[in-house]
């Protein structure tokens, strides 16, 4: 089957990457690793885990303020990354590039800077059914905070926001539209230009929790015109603890600062204190420099191969999965609906999500299973958690007949 | 810590007939007629959740038990295994269970407490070798130290 | 001179440990490099580094969650690595070991949340003149937001805290008081351990900013009985983008959390959610797993070494730099402190230090010049900045010679 | 980016006589009687700070100028030379000198826009060798670029 198949000359280039990625040439309890965890963490092509290396090795120090030659090639390379990422998602300008821990700090942030400061009681923040919880407990605490409501549009069944439910929630009492470009949990692409569009007519502004976006297609602030993309280094072949907050410039600017420190500041004395300029008003204290040079190695890497090489190569293998997964039988996708990524939901006849995952382990096939921080998608679905497959470049036709295969002997095991 | 490497035929020892008995036909599921004790086991990592009623009487002797909640074949087979094992001992002896299980999935097999002969909760030994999976067989026995305590001190899965 | 002095077995060891830091081992401008600007931003060994790349090669997955072989093997080393800490600075439990991304973000994070909901008008926050701006804006923030007030406790002409002063302000007004273990700007190391003390017995709390106390000294939190203690990865040989916050575990269990979003939630639902316990609560959303990694292999090398064999090089060193700045003529040492560690600001003549920095790394040694982040204590010494040379264990008497020989060669050229 | 080689003698190119000079004794330092366009200049990366003060007159011509402040000898010197060429030049060849100025620290000789003879401004090219120096040099010349916009545009130093 694998054999048979015809790919273009972009899929096979991202097909021969994986050999960019050490972790994966390893054996995990006697078997060939086929990781299909990266929609939790993706690994990290040598690429950016030798450009931190060499960092750390050769160019360290703190940036932004040193006249040493350690501080200026540090301070290089680390708003070199910025304008990386400007460029990485089409941003008018580095001043709206803020570098943050991850997805969850970027919500935060603007929980706390843009919406804490401006909602009371009777505004609105409106989510999905389909959020993480890193899209959904921070708009809690800012409406227990303040007074305000958070409204939450319906899924249907297959997965999908339900449009016509969610544009009737907007209305002039909605602060901030807060919504996932694609769902972790269930794989949903959701039409995120037209929602802004809709939500824009009735001037709300939207927050896009992009941590699923960025790794698997081009993905275009400006072009999307939303208000603020949140996204983390570690699902794009980052590392851990980077991540990026893109706001419009207009906004950022008017929004007082999260975290007080240094070099979020231009001056300090006891009678007051005069903030820096964007985007160093939001990075208070010394901030990730080797794990942001790593995300911009991320971004270069990822450049170099191509977006939409990657997206046409996922699709295919995303395709292929469905296809599999479906002729199982006893199987339950969840997660249907009909624009979706390399992420699949499912549950195998009455086998635990769990235990399917140390049968899966066992034989090298790393999923992830339980509820995906997406406890609500668990609920409207009735069930307690799923296993979950999720698809990165470095993947290809064997992982998924790896995972069948290892499913199949779990279904033998619980005969 | 690399996960010794283990062939698929292990999964057996993990899996044994017991488990997968007592994981699917879980004895004494539901709630009881009088519950003198209760508590909430709850694994924040992988979302196994239950909940253990027991009815105590006056001798701290347990009369009944009983379990509700889901979770996987680990923790529901063990949640079962325990209210079989408890049911008519008296509070101090549940403890030497707790005790002698916990030792056993910890690796400790000399436990730390009275000896007691774990019987059927052998079965729960091949846990052991799946470090991610030891909090799913002890979740019901960390509720039954809770509940049992619950008279005297605050209530703790840990 | 060099040649001359007598070490102990000790300290010969700690001196032989410079080859284990790769950085250190270059040229800049044609000169073997001489870091002195430990105190901004310290240099790695390579066991902090090589752990880091392993992990990232080899074990990389998120952490928590996972059933799978990569996701158990992360958390079993983040986990360990929040042991190591809790040793490290002798906690009582892991529970009162969070993670952040640094000094910056764990002060903020007590400012936030142990501050911000019991603070409002007539409440006081107390702090002194030598603090570090991370020590300053967040209490500033806070207080802007409550309506409560901002005191500030003295120092003098020496760069100390008129203890005195600080006592007089101590009162049942004071909800808080947040001091440094040591400046970052004049090297005094304060007497925390009886400040704690005489402001326990007015039943105020005490944070301590322990950036600049980790790097250089034994530090047992236990015994100092602080009741928060925050430190940064990158000034004890770490990576950047990691911190800790020690809180006693009393006082973080009352804490609401600072962050929402995945892992410090037991159970979400749009009626409600549940947070998670200790440490869990704090940690909102992938963390920084390598970083806390590297930070743990930190914490191990400068317990190999010992803390105590540490601080006694330091000492040697940092006296030999004293009685050689001073020997300079037309210097202004700044920081004068009895009780000091390796950090020394200074003025030379009428250059301006941001000259002097040029001038010494064009010779091949980094120091830093400005104003240290402490704004505050430039404006009480008159100065708009200084030139600050500051030591760590890997620096020796070459190092403070090679120092001098340069600020004379900054005299000739403004001669 | 690693900084070129470079040996100690070429301080002397940065540190010129001329910039030594005008650091030490900066002309046209203070205020003016009369000030018509101002803007301060903050360099956030090194705490170089400064304020420049021009009198225009009606047909837009730099009658006087005058700056105070503090800075290292780059940033002094800079402001000192440049209140030494901006006075008597209109407006408009005043910023033909920025543009000069900043074209010649970027490393970019063309210039973009009218040509001007840079004369003692040529002191400052040793700043070029000098990455992070060259905010310092032309930091009163974006004080300058604000205060003469500041009519009609924000003012701005980046
Ligand atoms: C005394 C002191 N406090 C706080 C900080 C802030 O640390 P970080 O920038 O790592 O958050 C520093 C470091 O600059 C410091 O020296
Ligand atoms: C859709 C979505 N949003 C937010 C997050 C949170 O990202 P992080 O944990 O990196 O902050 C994740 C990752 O788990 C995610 O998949």
């Amino acid at each position: 089957m694998t054999q048979a198949r015809q790919l273009n000359a972009g899929q096979t280039a991202v097909a021969a990457c994986r050999s960019d990625f050490p972790a994966l040439d390893q054996d995990v309890n006697g078997h060939h690793l086929v990781y299909l965890d990266s929609a939790a963490s993706a690994q990290q092509p040598s690429a950016v885990i030798d450009a931190m290396t060499r960092y750390e090795s050769h160019d360290h120090a703190n940036v932004h303020r040193g006249v040493h030659t350690l501080s200026h090639r540090a301070t290089d390379a680390y708003e070199g990354a910025r304008e990386t990422l400007r460029g990485f998602i089409n941003a008018a300008s580095t001043r709206e590039i803020v570098f943050t821990s991850g997805t969850t700090e970027s919500i935060n942030l603007v929980a706390q800077s843009f919406c804490r400061p401006n909602l009371g009681p009777g505004d609105k923040v409106l989510i999905t059914h389909l959020e993480h919880h890193a899209n959904i407990v921070p708009w809690q605490l800012v409406c227990e905070q303040t007074g305000a409501e958070l409204l939450v549009a319906p899924i249907n069944d297959k997965g999908e926001i339900v449009l016509d439910a969610l544009y009737a929630l907007m209305n002039d009492e909605v602060r901030l539209l807060a919504i996932a470009h694609v769902s972790n949990a269930l794989g949903t692409i959701n039409p995120i230009k037209d929602i802004i569009a809709e939500a824009h007519a009735q001037d709300i502004p939207v927050l896009v929790d992009g941590a699923q976006g960025v790794p698997h297609m081009q993905v275009d602030v400006s072009d999307l015109d939303c208000d603020f993309y949140a996204f983390s280094g570690h699902k794009m072949f980052g590392p851990t603890g980077t991540g990026v907050l893109y706001g419009k410039e207009a906004l950022l600017d008017a929004m007082p600062p999260y975290k007080g420190g240094g070099d979020m500041i231009l001056e300090v004395s006891f009678s007051g204190t005069t903030f820096n300029e964007l985007p160093y008003k939001f990075e208070a204290g010394t901030p990730n420099i080797s794990g942001v040079i790593g995300l911009g190695a991320a971004a270069r890497y990822l450049e170099k191969i191509g977006m939409q090489q990657i997206e046409s190569w996922e699709c295919e293998l995303s395709e292929y999965m469905t296809q599999r997964l479906s002729g199982i039988e006893d199987i339950r996708l969840i997660g249907t609906a009909a624009h979706k990524a390399g992420v699949q939901s499912f549950l195998l006849g009455d086998i635990h999500p769990h235990d399917l995952g140390t049968i899966l382990d066992h034989q090298g096939v790393a999923i992830r299973t339980g509820h995906h921080c997406a406890m609500p998608v668990m609920e409207y679905f009735g069930v307690p958690g799923t296993a979950r497959a999720s698809l990165a470049l470095y993947n290809n036709f064997d992982d998924i007949d790896r995972l069948v295969e290892a499913l199949e002997k779990a279904k033998e095991i619980f005969a | 810590m690399i996960v010794s490497d283990l062939h698929t035929d292990d999964l057996r020892d993990l899996y044994r007939d017991l488990i997968l008995d007592h994981a699917r036909n879980p004895r004494h599921f539901g709630k009881l007629a009088r519950t003198t004790h209760s508590a909430e086991g709850i694994n924040p990592l992988c979302g196994d959740k239950l909940k253990l009623y027991l009815d105590v009487d006056s001798d701290e002797i347990i009369k009944e038990a009983a379990f509700e909640g889901s979770g996987c074949a680990i923790s529901v087979a063990s949640a079962s295994l325990l209210t079989d094992t408890v049911i008519g001992l008296s509070s101090i002896d549940a403890m030497a269970f707790f005790d002698a299980v916990t030792s056993q999935l910890a690796g400790d097999e000399r436990g730390n407490g009275k000896r007691v002969d774990l019987g059927k909760l052998r079965a729960l030994a091949g846990v052991r070798d799946y470090p991610t999976r030891v909090k799913c067989a002890t979740l019901a026995w960390h509720a039954l130290k809770s509940a049992l305590r619950q008279d005297t001190a605050p209530a703790s899965t840990e």
